[in-house]
């Protein structure tokens, strides 16, 4: 069984999406309940693994493609964090996307394009070596195009395009990086602490450039500064593509290759020793503040919670690149963390859209007394972002800044200290607009009344669920389950061994 | 009763009954003979992956006195290549061309005759035989081409005629070179005889031009898009996936067997060169097109390029980077067959059911003809050399070789070509995603798509199963 | 005396391309054509090739040059506009091209193989005495067969050409205005035409001669009845077209069938091999004869174009 | 100089004044002539060579025999393509090749 498991999860969504793309139009009901069905499946599965693996149980799925390469899906600690988030969150996205997309043409398309997206994450998160790591990873890149073209407009179709340009670029960055790595180790396997340990030091410059091409490639995706132009242009797509795929799927994704590069192809010690690992910190670090900047001066709100995302994430690779447990423990435990609060995040942001026909941040005046559920939920998301306890925001905020301690780099401290501060900025202001501002006498273009609940009760509940679990994982962080023991449990494999 | 003549047999036995009996259904004949080929390559494949490979004397009497035909790995390959991208396009052919009444009645002979001849060039061992192969190539595609009769068909056929006939007459005068300084024209005794003297050069670069015109390689190319972009879909199909291909075969069968110590790094550089060329030029004129038949016709120009870049990074390189380069090569003339067959027949569907032929008159398909822009998405996943597909790997495998050479340049090439063909890919997906144009289509046959759809699915199953026909590719054994 | 013939005939060869390619009318191009053609025939027997003299002088220089004469009848103007300016660059290439190949000639290695001396061993075994009838319908027998598959497909081509003309447009509207003195000249031409085709395709099997020339022949007398305005082809259109195909079908049967008996493809049976190669050498005779004359007489023409 | 080598010269210059002339003319029949005056050359070369100070050889004789039938066969096709080309457009070049 251990052969046939990873390539089961794998099989859930591809054949959820071949289903769903043969399906005619008008038939909902049964793309509804198939949708979900692959979704609560698919938790099932991934649940069962997680419980294995933390009892020392491993499934690998191999076979050889051509000559010296092989496809490897294996699940071992750190895919399972990745892919236990998308698929939870997977769930939660199909409920509120069949309720966003209610009425609307080519829904057939778009959800066999949504699980094949899907398909393509939990490939990325189970990938045994970086070719297989790369076949999914453009796949990520091919499903996900549809989704931000998927309105037609013309505004979708220029920014599909800048997002083709930018992620087809940084794949072939990662194609160069990988085919040189593969020429000069011969295998590009993910090893628990790194292949390139006992490696001859005239090879040093060859490996530092690699590295820089992997970051590169992998950069755009998680959206480090450069290299993060299509995010806030993708923000045309559908609020349930921004929320899964922007802010959880294709972004995590970046960031999961960062953490499969640093650790389990180079190995921490070797890109500590390389010294790759302090100028990473410090481009995560801009990233940080430019991203934080960038973001108190947008007036939509989708767009400012895209520039929040880029520097969310790069939170994420800061924790990576500090060489010490508790840093990358930080780090690990933001990648779900931050993935929880930002769709809640998004949802709440769409809802506003959907209900109140509310796009622009000065127009959310007295929205709370409306709807105070969204509302409620948007509040406990962005005290998450800021890092207020005892929201699980506060939680990463506070491991990454011990890391920093640790590691001794004493300017990451004020860097954290700063972007709260700006995170606060960007994100009060809409609060104290939500609930204490004077609302406007009536909602001009509102869609949905306000019957027994304040919207469109698919969209409502998952939204609500994914801030209690924001809740959660900050009040329970210490229980056996968490997404902070998950975290310890990889970062304690990552380093002893 | 040995297979390999079957080969030769059942096309062009098939070829007189299509010609003489029209009023059979010439459809199910047809498809009954191809898959009665499918069946013969593919024991063919078995049983040489399991013997190895095999030649046959033709009349009994042996080389250099008679014509021998040779099966080894690669002929196999292409031989079951062949067969099964003939299958599916006859299937396509059968429903396509009913609203083609007048083409009818002569697509099908010349269809048989082209596939005899693609078959005797593959197996061909003689440099004569390989050249009235290569007519009979030549004058069955230029029929297909000129079926519709209109100018624009008429002028196409002319010009890829003229191109042909030329290059054949350069490859003939290389043979009649080679003939007279050795005396023998069997390719198998040729290659332990050729030393680097005046007149061997001069015959194998004479040869080269005459298939370097025939395989519309960057220079040489204005006679491609016109002819394949202008005829009908099944046979641009075929015309961009084998018989473009069999010329390449012949070129690479010639250096690498016999002349692979007399080529000059020079030589092989300047071919690479017009590889690169032809990738990027290729490239920005299908950019450019308008006509989406035209701009697949241009993706192939483009295409063809990356098959040149095997004597760079063969010639004069180290053993391994030579096996890669070989093994990359033949499974990118693989894959790019299955895949650009797959484009033309999803095209030919959407042209057919839009009745235009423009990119901009394809606005909002995708909502009508979603199987069919399907079929053109794998099949360009392919083409652009993104994982998983065949054409990924093949591309791997050529960087693999590219960095073992140290010749980084060619890594360069690799990848602005599959950027620039990302972008001429694109165009055609942004387009088919606009949603206030909603186009009025014919109803297609859905077998159409199906076929389309199967080929497609082969490219990119090529990139799961790519290991089966590697190992084939060996190289051939005096490479070794 | 040899040497000064010899060169008298390789500088009339030269001059008469020399008329083809630099004189401004076409007919005169065409005609010059032909002059090459039979020069060429006698350069042929110059060489020790009586087979070739006769190939080339029935198809090299006669059906081509009735093809050429032929498409020139319809053509309006003959002459045409200046050619392409540049000249100077392909010049030197072309004269480049000459000298590599006159200087490789001599830088020759010793060949090492002798194919005369292998087909003078087998030839007893081919069932045939003359060398080269031998070597085209024995030792390289597929060439010959792919070699009748590209005549077909250019019939193929040519009919499948023809049938996309509306019908009407291909029947010549004139009645049979007979010209009297070449009418009765044809009718007693043709017979002797028939007589000697058969000769040469029968004396192919130990002297110069053969199907391909016997069939050039026959062609020949076909497409003077043609313009005699004898329309052959009008009585048995089907009949016609199955004769273009009946000599490959033979030869492929006979090829495919031997496969039976156990034999690879394409072998004769020994003691019957000269047997054999008669059979398929007359009716291979019957229809190139055919096919040649159906590429002469499918040809489109009659419509006047139309000037766009 | 033996008469095989001699002709094999004169095939070498044919080629080249018919390649010559291929390039320099867009006229198409002209281009037929060329291409025919061509493949001769080839075949003076390839029967002159095969038996310059060697004995006669039938299989070159044959070679170009079938070489001869084959072109016969193309020139006709090229020759039928093309007036039927010229009836639909009245014009003896190629679109692009006017000037």
């Amino acid at each position: 069984m251990n052969f046939w498991l990873p390539l089961l999860v794998l099989a859930t969504s591809l054949v959820a999406a071949l289903f769903i793309f043969t399906l005619p139009e008008e038939r909902h009901a049964l793309r509804g309940s198939f949708n979900l069905l692959a979704a609560v499946v698919k938790i099932a599965l991934v649940g069962w693994m997680i419980i294995a693996v933390a009892n020392q149980q491993t499934f690998e799925t191999r076979f050889t493609l051509m000559g010296d390469i092989d496809f490897v899906l294996r699940a071992d600690a750190l895919s399972l964090l990745f892919a236990g988030l998308s698929s939870l969150l997977w769930l939660f996205t199909t409920i509120y996307a069949m309720g966003y997309l209610e009425g609307t043409p080519q829904r057939s398309r778009f959800f066999g394009f949504f699980s094949l997206c899907v398909a393509s994450t939990m490939g990325v998160s189970m990938a045994g070596n970086l070719f297989t790591f790369l076949i999914f990873f453009e796949m990520l890149t091919l499903s996900t195009y549809p989704l931000v073209v998927h309105k037609g407009s013309a505004e979708a179709l220029r920014a599909g395009r800048t997002y083709l340009f930018y992620t087809i670029g940084g794949g072939v960055a990662l194609l160069v990086g990988i085919a040189s790595l593969h020429a000069l180790v011969g295998h590009t396997e993910f090893v628990e602490t790194g292949v390139l340990r006992d490696v001859s030091p005239d090879l040093y410059p060859a490996l530092t450039a690699i590295f820089v091409l992997l970051i590169a490639g992998l950069g755009v995706k998680a959206a480090i500064v450069p290299l993060h132009g299509w995010l806030p242009a993708a923000m045309v797509a559908p609020a349930p593509v921004s929320a899964l795929l922007h802010a959880v799927a294709v972004v995590k994704a970046g960031a999961f290759g960062v953490v499969r590069v640093i650790y389990n192809v180079f190995g921490v010690e070797f890109s500590y020793q390389l010294g790759v690992l302090v100028p990473l910190a410090a481009v995560a670090s801009f990233t940080i503040i430019w991203g934080s900047i960038q973001a108190l001066r947008q007036s939509d709100i989708k767009k400012r919670l895209a520039f929040s995302t880029v520097s969310q994430v790069s939170y994420i690779i800061l924790g990576l690149s500090l060489f010490g447990p508790i840093g990358t423990m930080g780090g690990l435990v933001h990648l779900l963390h931050q993935g929880i609060m930002k769709v809640t995040l998004f949802f709440c942001a769409g809802i506003f859209a959907e209900t109140l026909g509310i796009t622009r941040i000065r127009d959310l005046n007295g929205v709370g007394k409306r709807m105070p559920l969204t509302s409620a939920a948007f509040t406990i998301g962005a005290f998450g972002m800021i890092g207020i306890p005892p929201v699980a925001g506060f939680i990463s905020k506070w491991y990454l800044g011990w890391g920093a301690m640790e590691a001794g780099l004493h300017w990451v401290l004020g860097v954290l200290l700063v972007s709260s501060l700006l995170n606060a900025a960007y994100f009060l202001p809409v609060i104290y607009r939500l609930w204490f501002a004077r609302p406007a006498p009536e909602w001009p273009d509102e869609q949905i009344p306000a019957g027994r609940f304040e919207t469109n009760p698919w969209l409502l509940l998952p939204t609500v669920i994914t801030a209690a679990f924001s809740l959660g994982a900050g009040v329970f962080a210490a229980a056996a389950w968490s997404p902070l023991s998950w975290a310890e449990l990889i970062a304690v494999r990552e380093y002893l061994s | 009763m040995n297979l390999i003549p079957l080969l030769l047999v059942i096309p062009l036995a098939w070829a007189l009954l299509s010609l003489l009996l029209p009023r059979l259904p010439i459809g199910l004949l047809a498809l009954a003979g191809i898959v009665l080929q499918l069946g013969t390559a593919a024991m063919l494949w078995n049983n040489v992956q399991v013997h190895g490979a095999s030649s046959y004397a033709i009349g009994d009497w042996v080389a250099p006195l008679g014509i021998t035909l040779v099966a080894d790995g690669l002929t196999v390959t292409l031989l079951a290549m062949t067969a099964l991208i003939a299958v599916v396009c006859a299937f396509y052919a059968i429903f396509y061309l009913r609203a083609y009444e007048k083409e009818r009645r002569y697509f099908w002979p010349l269809f048989w005759f082209l596939l005899a001849a693609l078959n005797g060039i593959w197996l061909a061992g003689d440099l004569f035989n390989l050249y009235v192969g290569l007519e009979l190539l030549t004058l069955s595609a230029v029929g297909m081409v000129t079926l519709s009769g209109e100018r624009h068909a008429l002028a196409a056929g002319l010009r890829y005629l003229y191109a042909a006939l030329l290059g054949s007459l350069a490859y003939l005068l290389g043979v009649a070179l080679l003939y007279g300084a050795y005396g023998t024209l069997d390719l198998g005794q040729l290659s332990s005889l050729l030393d680097a003297n005046l007149m061997t050069q001069l015959a194998l670069a004479l040869m080269t031009f005459g298939l370097l015109m025939k395989t519309a390689v960057f220079p040489l190319h204005s006679w491609l898009p016109p002819a394949h972009g202008g005829a009908l879909a099944p046979v641009s199909a075929i015309l961009s996936a084998l018989v473009v291909k069999s010329s390449f075969y012949i070129l690479a069968r010639l250096w690498m067997d016999a002349g692979d110590a007399l080529m000059p790094v020079s030589a092989a550089q300047l071919l690479g060169t017009l590889g690169a060329l032809a990738i990027i030029w290729g490239g920005w004129q299908a950019f450019r097109q308008s006509e989406i038949k035209m701009l697949v016709a241009y993706s192939t120009v483009a295409q063809l390029g990356y098959l040149m870049l095997l004597f760079p990074l063969a010639i004069g390189q180290s053993q391994q980077s030579a096996v890669l380069a070989w093994q990359g090569t033949m499974l990118h003339l693989l894959s790019h067959g299955f895949a650009k067959a797959a484009m033309f027949l999803a095209v030919g569907t959407l042209v057919l059911a839009v009745g235009k032929k423009r990119v901009v008159d394809m606005a909002g398909i995708s909502a009508k003809m979603p199987l069919a822009l399907f079929a053109f998405g794998l099949a360009s996943i392919s083409i652009m050399g993104l994982p998983p597909s065949g054409g990924f790997n093949a591309k791997w495998l050529l960087m693999q070789s590219a960095i073992q050479s140290g010749q980084w340049h060619w890594v360069a090439v690799l990848l602005v070509g599959s950027l620039i063909t990302a972008s001429y890919v694109f165009r055609v997906f942004s387009v088919s995603f606009q949603k206030d144009a909603d186009p009025q289509i014919r109803s297609t046959h859905p077998a159409l798509d199906l076929s389309a759809l199967l080929l497609a699915a082969i490219a990119i199953a090529l990139g799961f199963a790519a290991a089966i026909p590697v190992e084939l590719l060996t190289l051939p054994e005096d490479m070794l | 005396m040899q040497f000064a013939f010899d060169s008298m005939l390789g500088l009339g060869l030269l001059a008469c391309a020399a008329g083809v390619f630099w004189s401004r009318d076409l007919f005169r191009s065409v005609v010059m054509f032909i002059a090459f053609g039979l020069l060429l025939a006698l350069t042929w027997v110059r060489l020790e090739a009586p087979d070739l003299a006769l190939a080339e002088a029935a198809i090299g220089a006669g059906l081509t040059g009735v093809l050429l004469l032929d498409a020139i009848g319809h053509l309006r103007q003959h002459n045409e506009h200046s050619p392409r300016n540049h000249w100077l660059l392909p010049l030197l290439c072309c004269i480049a091209l000459a000298l590599l190949l006159i200087l490789s000639f001599n830088a020759r290695p010793e060949a090492s193989i002798s194919l005369p001396q292998l087909v003078a061993e087998s030839l007893p075994e081919s069932g045939v005495e003359h060398p080269i009838t031998a070597v085209l319908l024995n030792f390289r027998s597929y060439d010959t067969l792919l070699e009748i598959a590209v005549l077909l497909v250019a019939a193929v081509v040519a009919m499948a050409l023809n049938d996309g003309l509306a019908a009407a447009a291909r029947t010549s509207t004139e009645q049979s205005n007979r010209d009297p003195v070449l009418a009765g000249f044809t009718s007693r031409l043709a017979p002797v035409i028939l007589l000697v085709a058969i000769y040469v395709l029968w004396a192919g099997s130990y002297m110069p001669g053969g199907a391909f020339q016997g069939g050039a022949i026959l062609a020949a007398g076909l497409v003077l009845l043609k313009l005699a305005d004898f329309h052959i082809e009008r009585y048995a259109e089907s009949l016609l077209r199955l004769g273009l195909a009946f000599g490959f079908l033979v030869f492929l049967a006979v090829a495919t069938s031997v496969m039976i008996g156990g034999r690879p493809f394409l072998t004769y049976p020994e003691a019957f091999a000269g047997q054999f190669i008669l059979f398929i050498e007359a009716v291979l005779t019957f229809s190139i004869g055919l096919i040649l004359f159906s590429l002469f007489n499918q040809s489109p023409g009659q419509e006047v174009p139309h000037d766009n | 100089m033996t008469t095989d080598f001699w002709f094999a010269c004169i095939g070498a210059v044919l080629i080249a004044m018919a390649l010559f002339t291929f390039i320099r003319h867009t006229h198409l029949l002209r281009r037929i002539l060329a291409f025919n005056i061509m493949g001769s050359g080839v075949f003076l070369i390839l029967v002159g060579l095969a038996q310059h100070q060697r004995q006669t050889d039938p299989v070159p004789q044959a070679l170009v025999l079938t070489g001869i039938v084959v072109a016969v066969a193309a020139t006709a096709l090229a020759l039928i393509i093309f007036r039927r080309f010229y009836q639909l457009s009245g014009r003896t070049e190629l679109d692009e090749d006017q000037q």
